[in-house]
C-alpha cells in the first residue's frame, strides 16, 4: 500500500533541501475526533489530495477469539456484547443461531420474534449512532444529539426487556430467556409512532440540504462489483445496486415471515450509503410492528440441556447485522468449550475498502468515508 | 435544471427547512438532559446492577445455600465463595461472598444460575468510590445499594 | 480639564473628529471593554442557544443556568499550563495570536455605535476595516507555520485560500453598499453635519453610510429592491465565511483538522484565539449592520408619531418618545426575568448562592435601567441600543447556522466563492451601478 | 508439539479435549427437540457429515481426483476438504467457473496434535446460486499456502489476519504483515500452545522487571 517516497523522506529536514517535493505523511488518529474510536489512518497528501492510506487496527483487540476457547459456549455469550457494541443484540443473535446450529435446535416462534423485534430495534439504534457520528463528522451538529435523544427511547425498551442497555446479552443459546415484559407491546408501537415523524426531521435537516449533498455525493464511490470482490458487505454493499440481504437471501429466526423491501442505492456513494440506511430505518420500523402484531405465543426457550455440549462438529452461521455479515464459525470438540470460535466482522472487512474509496479524494472525503462505511472499532479489532 | 429546483435554490429552501427545525427545538420543553444527581433516572425492574445477596425478611438469614453455582457460572470467575460444614446441622454454611464488582460486566448468568431467591443483581448502579476496593462482600452485598440522595 | 472634557459632550460628533484624545481613550477603553464582555456574552449565549437547539441544558452548574461560566472558563484558561511545541517557531508562535488579536480590535476604531459613539470616524472607514481585517490571516498562516505540525499547517493553508477568495464577493458587496449612498441626491457625504460633497460622490465614511441611509429614508437592505438585498446576502454569507464559522470552518474543521491552525495553542494564547473570534464575528456584523440595516437608525426611523409634550422630559413625536424607552424597558425586562429566575430557583441551600447572586443582577440591571431613563442617558444610549440589537441578530444567526448545517468541503468552498458567490456579486455591482447611472 | 495448558487458568480448562474427537455417542440433544432444517439429521443422536452430491463436487473430483479428500455436508452446510497442492486451482476455478464470487471468511483452527496442524477455512458465497460453501485444507506448520488475494481481494485482511493468528504464511501475499498485534509482537496468540499467561509473565518482567503476580 505504501509505496516508497518520490525523492527524499518527509523527516529529513536537517539535509537543507530547496523545493523538495515529497508527500505529507499525516497520520490520522488513533486519537482523532472522527475516526470512530482508535482506529489510526496513515494518509499519504499531495497537498489535500489522498495519495494512498493505510489502515493501523488492532488498538482495541482483546482476543475475543481466544477468550472464547477458554469459556463455556453459554459463558461466552455475553462477550459477543461486546465487539459491535452499538449492535450487541445483533452479535448475540449470530452467535446464538450458530450455537443452536451446532447443537442443531431451533428456537420457539415466538422466542424467534421477539429476538427479530430486538434485532430491528437494535438495527435502528445502530443506524441512528450512525446517523448522528457521520453527520458530526460532516459538521452538522444537531444531528447526533437528536439521534442520541431518539436512541435513548428504544434502549429504555432493552433496559426493560433484558435489564442492560448497550450490551445487552438478550438472548440465550436456544431462545431468549427473558419474557416480553408488560407493556413491551405498546411501548415498542408508541416507539415506532414516535420515531418515524423523528427520521423525517432528520431527512428535512439533511436530505436535500445542499452542503450535506455536496459533501456526500460522488464521494467515496464503489461499484457493486467492487464491493463483492471486497467483501463488502450491508448497506455499503447495497447503495452499490446489489439487492442482496442475508434476511432475505438466506432467511434466519421467521425473517421469512416478514414484509419488508430492500432499500438499494445506484450510484456506491455516500450519499446514497445515507439514504439506504435511512430507508433501512423505516423497513426496521415496519418489521417491528408486524413483530409486535404477530408475536405468537407459545415457549420462549427450546429445550436445552443445562450443560451445553454440541457434537463435534463446525459450522457457519451468519446473520444480517446493521453493518453487514456478521458470521460466527464455531468449532466444537464435543466438549463444553468451543474448540474454536471464528467472528467473521462485518466492520473489519468493510474497512479495507476504505484504501479503495478514498484514494484521489480529499483529506476531508476521508473522514466522510469513514463515516459511511460504519464502523466500530471494537467490531475491527475484536 | 427545471424552475422549481432553481427557484428553490435560489431561495435556500433547503437550508431554512433544517434551520426550521433547529428553531422549533429551542423551545424548553423539548430539553432532553436529566440533570443526574437531582433527577433519579428512571431504572427499569430487570435492570442488571450490582449484585445484592437476598436475606430471609423474617429471619434475617441469607438464602445462599454456597452450592458454588453462581461462581461457576460466571464467566469471569470473579465471584469467590467460601462455606464451611456445620458440624451439628450437617449443613453447609456460607462464611464468604465475594464479587470483584471491577471486573463483573453485569451478564446476569449467576443471577440464572442460582438455584434460590438469593442472589439477584439489583437496580444499584452506583459504585463509584474514591478507593480501589471494588471487592464487594457479604455486609455490602445483603445491604443492597445505598445512593448518594441529593435533594431537590 | 474639567471644561476640556465637558466640550465634547456638546459636539456630536465622534471624539476622533473632535480632536479630544481624553474621550478618544475613554472609547478606546470603553469598545475593548464591551468587545471582550460581548465576546464572554456571546460565549454564554452560543453554549446555552446551541445547546437548547440540541435539545439539551448546556452550562448549568456555574453559576445560576451557568452564568458564570465564561468567567470560570477565562480563569481556568489564564491559569493552563502554557505549553509551546518544541519544534515551533517560538517567536512566530508567540507573535501570532498577539497579532490576531490586535487586528480584530483595531477594527473596531470605526465601527459606528452611534452618531457620535465611535472612536473616529474616517473617510476611507470601510476600506480600514476591509484592509485590518485581512490582516487576521496572515496570522492564522503564522499560528499554522509556527506550529510545526501537519494539521495547523493545513488549516492554516485552507484559511488563507478561503479568506482571500471571499474578501472578493465581500468587497464587491460592499462596493454596492457605497454606490448607493451616492443615490438618492440627498444622503451625501454628511461628515461635518450637514456640510455636503459634490453631488452623488457617495462616502466610505461608516458614520458616512449611515447618515446616507437615514437620508434616504430606507435601509440599504431594501434599496433598489432586490439589488440591496442581493448584495446585502452576498455580504452575509461572505462574511461568515470571513470569519470561519460553520458551514465555513474548514481551517478549524474538528473533525478533520481537530482543531485546525490552533490545534497546538492552548491556555492563554488559544482565548487570544477565541477571543479574535469572536471579535471577528463582532466586527463583521458591525459591518453588516451599518451598510444595509442602517446602522444604528432604529426600524421605521421616518415616522415620528404624532407629537407629545411631557414637561420636562419629553417633546417630540410619540414613537420617538417609545422608541427612546425601549433599551430601558428592555434592561427591566431582563431584570425581571433574573427575578423570575430567583422565584423559580429551587429552593435548597445549595442554590442559595447562586439565588443571591441572580438577584443581585437583577437588582443592578434594574438600577442600570432606571438611569437609563434620565433624559442625556436617553438620548445618547439610544442608538448604542439599536446598533447593538441588531449585531446580536446577526450573532444568533451565526449560532443558528451552527446548529443546522454541515461543513462545506474546502473545493466547495472555493467553488462557492468564486463560482458563486463572485459572478453573482459583479452583476449586482454592475447593475446597481447602471440603475444608478439611469436614474 | 506438545500440549500445553492453554490461556488464562480457568477450572474447566482441565477438560479441555484433544482435538477432534470422533462424534459423541450418546445423544447431547434431547429428543424433544424439533428437528431444525430439512438437511439436518432426524435421528436423536449427534448429526454426521453426509456427502455432498452436486455438480461442483463432482467436477472438481474430475479435474483433481484424489486431491479432493472429503465433499461433505454438515447440519446442511457443505464443505470440501482438499489438498493444499490444489487449493489455489480449486479456489480460482470455483471463483471463476461456479460463481463463487464473494469471499466471505479466511480463517483457520489449529489441531497441536495432528501431523498438519492447521486447518485453513475459506467460507465462500455465490450471489448468482445464493449458496455458500467452504473449502478446507490442511497445512503443517511453517508450510506457505498459496495467497488468495489475487482470487478475491477481500482475501488481504483476512490473510493477514491468519497470519498474525496462527503464524501461517501465505505465499504471493502483496503485504504479509501482521495487523491487529503490534510489529514486534512474540508469537501467535490463537494457536493452541500459546499461553496468555506466559505472555502476560514475559510482559511483565521485560518491561517492569518484576514477577508477574497473576
Amino acid at each position: 500500500m505504501t509505496e516508497p517516497s518520490s525523492t527524499s523522506s518527509p523527516l529529513d529536514l536537517g539535509g537543507r533541501t530547496f523545493l523538495d517535493s515529497s508527500e505529507l505523511v499525516l497520520n490520522m488518529g488513533p486519537q482523532h475526533p472522527s475516526t470512530h474510536g482508535v482506529l489510526r489512518v496513515i494518509l499519504k497528501l499531495d497537498g489535500e489530495k489522498v495519495l494512498g492510506t493505510e489502515c493501523v487496527i488492532g488498538y482495541l483487540h482483546r482476543g475475543v477469539e481466544k477468550i472464547a476457547e477458554n469459556r463455556t459456549y453459554a459463558m461466552f455469550n455475553p462477550y459477543v456484547d461486546r465487539m459491535d457494541y452499538v449492535a450487541s443484540v445483533s452479535n448475540g443473535l449470530g452467535y446464538c443461531l450458530a450455537v443452536e446450529k451446532l447443537l442443531n435446535v431451533e428456537a420457539p416462534p415466538r422466542a424467534q420474534y421477539l429476538r427479530v423485534m430486538m434485532t430491528e430495534l437494535n438495527r435502528l439504534t445502530s443506524h441512528m449512532v450512525w446517523l448522528g457520528t457521520h453527520a458530526l463528522d460532516l459538521g452538522a451538529m444537531s444531528p447526533l444529539f437528536y439521534t442520541f435523544r431518539d436512541r435513548e427511547e428504544a434502549l429504555k425498551i432493552f433496559e426493560k426487556y433484558c435489564g442492560a442497555r448497550l450490551t445487552t446479552h438478550a438472548f440465550r443459546i436456544g431462545g431468549c430467556i427473558y419474557e416480553a415484559y408488560e407493556g413491551m407491546d405498546q411501548d415498542v408501537v408508541s416507539y415506532c409512532n414516535f420515531l418515524e415523524p423523528k427520521i423525517d426531521e432528520y431527512e428535512q435537516l439533511l436530505t436535500t440540504n445542499r452542503i450535506w449533498v455536496e459533501r456526500t455525493r460522488n464521494v467515496g464511490v464503489i461499484s457493486g462489483a467492487e464491493c463483492i470482490a471486497l467483501g463488502v458487505t450491508g448497506p455499503v454493499l447495497r447503495a452499490s445496486g446489489v439487492k442482496w440481504d442475508l434476511r432475505k437471501a438466506q432467511p434466519y429466526s421467521s425473517y421469512d415471515k416478514f414484509d419488508f423491501e430492500i432499500p438499494t442505492g445506484r450510484n456506491g456513494d455516500t450519499y446514497d450509503r445515507y439514504l439506504v440506511r435511512i430507508a433501512e430505518m423505516r423497513q426496521s420500523v415496519r418489521i417491528i410492528r408486524q413483530a409486535v402484531a404477530g408475536l405468537p405465543e407459545g415457549p420462549i426457550m427450546a429445550k436445552v440441556p443445562k450443560v451445553l455440549k454440541p457434537p463435534a462438529g463446525e459450522v457457519y452461521v451468519s446473520i444480517e447485522a446493521p453493518k453487514g455479515e456478521l458470521g460466527y464459525f464455531v468449532v466444537s470438540d464435543g466438549s463444553t468449550q468451543p474448540y474454536r470460535i471464528r467472528v467473521r466482522p462485518p466492520s473489519f472487512v468493510n474497512l479495507q475498502a476504505l484504501d479503495k474509496m478514498v484514494r484521489g479524494q480529499l483529506v476531508a472525503d476521508v473522514v466522510a468515508v469513514i463515516g459511511t462505511l460504519d464502523i466500530v472499532l471494537g467490531e475491527v479489532d475484536r | 435544471m427545471s424552475l422549481a429546483p432553481l427557484l428553490r435554490k435560489m431561495f435556500f429552501v433547503d437550508l431554512i427547512k433544517g434551520m426550521a427545525v433547529t428553531f422549533h427545538y429551542q423551545d424548553p420543553k423539548e430539553i432532553y438532559t436529566e440533570q443526574y444527581p437531582l433527577e433519579r433516572p428512571e431504572i427499569a425492574g430487570r435492570y442488571r446492577g450490582l449484585p445484592r445477596l437476598n436475606v430471609n425478611p423474617e429471619t434475617q438469614e441469607t438464602l445462599c445455600i454456597a452450592c458454588d453455582l453462581c461462581a461457576l457460572a460466571c464467566p469471569e470467575r470473579l465471584i469467590v465463595i467460601r462455606s464451611e460444614r456445620n458440624a451439628a446441622s450437617k449443613r453447609k454454611e456460607l462464611t464468604t461472598w465475594t464479587v470483584d464488582a471491577s471486573r463483573c460486566m453485569f451478564c446476569g448468568l449467576c443471577e440464572e444460575a442460582c438455584p434460590t431467591d438469593c442472589l439477584e443483581l439489583s437496580q444499584d448502579f452506583e459504585f463509584a468510590t474514591y478507593r480501589r476496593d471494588f471487592v464487594f462482600g457479604r455486609e455490602r452485598l445483603e445491604r443492597g445499594p445505598e445512593p448518594t440522595v441529593y435533594r431537590k | 480639564m474639567l471644561a476640556y472634557l465637558q466640550s465634547y459632550l456638546s459636539q456630536p460628533v465622534t471624539p476622533g473628529e473632535a480632536g479630544n484624545y481624553v474621550w478618544a481613550t475613554i472609547y478606546v477603553v470603553a469598545v475593548v471593554i464591551g468587545v471582550s464582555l460581548a465576546v464572554l456574552a456571546m460565549n454564554w449565549i452560543e453554549r446555552k442557544a446551541l445547546a437548547h437547539m440540541q435539545v439539551r441544558l448546556g452550562p448549568m452548574r456555574v453559576g445560576p443556568h451557568g452564568l458564570l461560566q465564561p468567567v470560570a472558563d477565562a480563569v481556568k484558561l489564564l491559569i493552563k499550563e502554557d505549553i509551546m511545541p518544541e519544534g515551533a517557531d517560538k517567536l512566530v508562535f508567540w507573535a501570532a495570536p498577539v497579532m490576531i488579536i490586535i487586528t480584530a480590535w483595531t477594527t473596531f476604531l470605526v465601527v459606528p455605535f452611534g452618531r457620535e459613539h465611535a472612536v473616529t470616524d474616517m473617510n476611507i472607514g470601510i476600506l480600514f476595516i476591509l484592509g485590518v481585517s485581512s490582516l487576521s490571516v496572515l496570522s492564522i498562516v503564522m499560528a499554522g507555520w509556527a506550529s510545526n505540525s501537519h494539521y495547523p499547517l493545513l488549516g492554516s493553508l485552507r484559511s488563507s485560500a478561503q479568506m482571500v477568495s471571499y474578501e472578493v464577493a465581500m468587497g464587491l458587496a460592499v462596493i454596492c453598499a457605497i454606490l448607493m449612498t451616492g443615490l438618492g441626491g440627498t444622503g451625501m457625504y454628511l461628515r461635518h453635519g450637514g456640510e455636503t460633497a459634490a453631488l452623488g460622490a457617495g462616502t466610505l465614511s461608516m458614520i458616512g453610510i449611515v447618515q446616507a441611509q437615514a437620508a434616504q429614508g430606507t435601509w440599504f437592505i431594501f434599496k433598489l429592491f432586490p439589488l440591496g438585498l442581493a448584495a446585502f446576502v452576498i455580504f452575509a454569507i461572505a462574511m461568515v465565511a470571513e470569519t470561519n464559522r460553520a458551514p465555513f470552518d474548514l481551517p478549524e474543521a474538528e473533525s478533520e483538522l481537530v482543531a485546525g491552525f490552533h490545534t497546538e495553542y492552548s491556555g492563554f494564547r488559544w482565548s487570544l484565539f477565541m477571543l479574535a473570534e469572536y471579535s471577528g464575528m463582532v466586527a463583521v456584523s458591525s459591518i453588516a449592520v451599518t451598510l444595509w440595516l442602517g446602522g444604528w437608525l432604529r426600524p421605521f426611523a421616518t415616522w415620528h408619531g404624532p407629537p407629545i409634550v411631557i414637561p420636562h422630559y419629553w417633546q417630540g413625536g410619540a414613537l420617538d418618545f417609545a422608541a427612546s424607552l425601549l433599551p430601558a424597558l428592555v434592561v427591566f425586562l431582563l431584570a425581571l426575568v433574573c427575578f423570575i429566575g430567583v422565584a423559580r430557583m429551587p429552593k435548597i441551600p445549595v442554590f442559595r448562592i447562586q439565588a443571591a447572586g441572580l438577584a443581585a443582577l437583577g437588582g443592578a440591571l434594574g438600577l442600570v435601567g432606571l438611569v437609563m431613563l434620565a433624559p442625556p442617558v436617553r438620548d445618547r444610549v439610544q442608538d448604542v441600543f439599536w446598533f447593538a440589537m441588531k449585531v446580536a441578530g446577526f450573532m444568533y444567526l451565526f449560532i443558528w447556522y451552527r446548529a443546522t448545517f454541515p461543513r462545506y468541503r474546502f473545493d466547495q468552498l472555493m467553488k462557492v466563492g468564486w463560482k458563486g458567490l463572485l459572478p453573482v456579486a459583479l452583476g449586482v455591482v454592475i447593475v446597481t451601478a447602471v440603475v444608478g447611472v439611469l436614474r | 508439539m506438545e500440549e500445553r495448558r492453554v490461556g488464562v487458568d480457568l477450572k474447566d480448562a482441565k477438560e479441555k479435549a484433544p482435538a477432534m474427537p470422533p462424534p459423541a455417542e450418546k445423544p447431547v440433544v434431547p429428543a424433544a427437540a424439533a428437528p431444525a432444517k430439512p438437511a439436518a439429521a432426524p435421528k436423536p443422536a449427534g448429526p454426521v457429515p453426509e456427502p455432498w452430491n452436486s455438480a461442483i463436487p463432482e467436477d472438481l473430483r474430475n479435474r483433481f481426483g484424489s486431491a479432493i479428500k472429503e465433499a461433505n455436508t454438515y447440519l446442511g452446510q457443505n464443505y470440501l476438504l482438499v489438498d493444499r497442492a490444489v487449493v489455489y486451482d480449486v479456489l480460482s476455478i470455483l471463483r471463476a467457473e461456479h460463481e463463487f464470487d464473494y469471499c466471505v471468511d479466511i480463517t483457520a483452527v489449529h489441531y497441536p496434535k495432528r501431523e498438519l496442524q492447521f486447518e485453513l477455512v475459506w467460507v465462500l458465497y455465490s450471489f448468482a446460486r445464493n449458496e455458500r460453501m467452504r473449502v478446507k485444507t490442511q497445512v503443517k506448520d511453517g508450510e506457505p499456502v498459496p495467497s488468495a488475494v489475487s482470487i478475491w481481494p477481500a482475501a488481504n485482511w483476512l490473510e493477514r489476519e491468519c497470519y498474525d493468528m496462527f503464524g501461517i504464511t501465505f505465499s504471493g501475499h502483496p503485504d504479509l504483515r501482521r495487523i491487529l498485534l503490534p510489529d514486534g509482537w512474540k508469537g501467535f496468540p490463537l494457536r493452541k500452545d500459546y499461553s496468555i499467561l506466559q505472555q502476560d509473565q514475559d510482559w511483565v518482567r521485560a518491561n517492569l522487571g518484576i514477577e508477574s503476580g497473576q
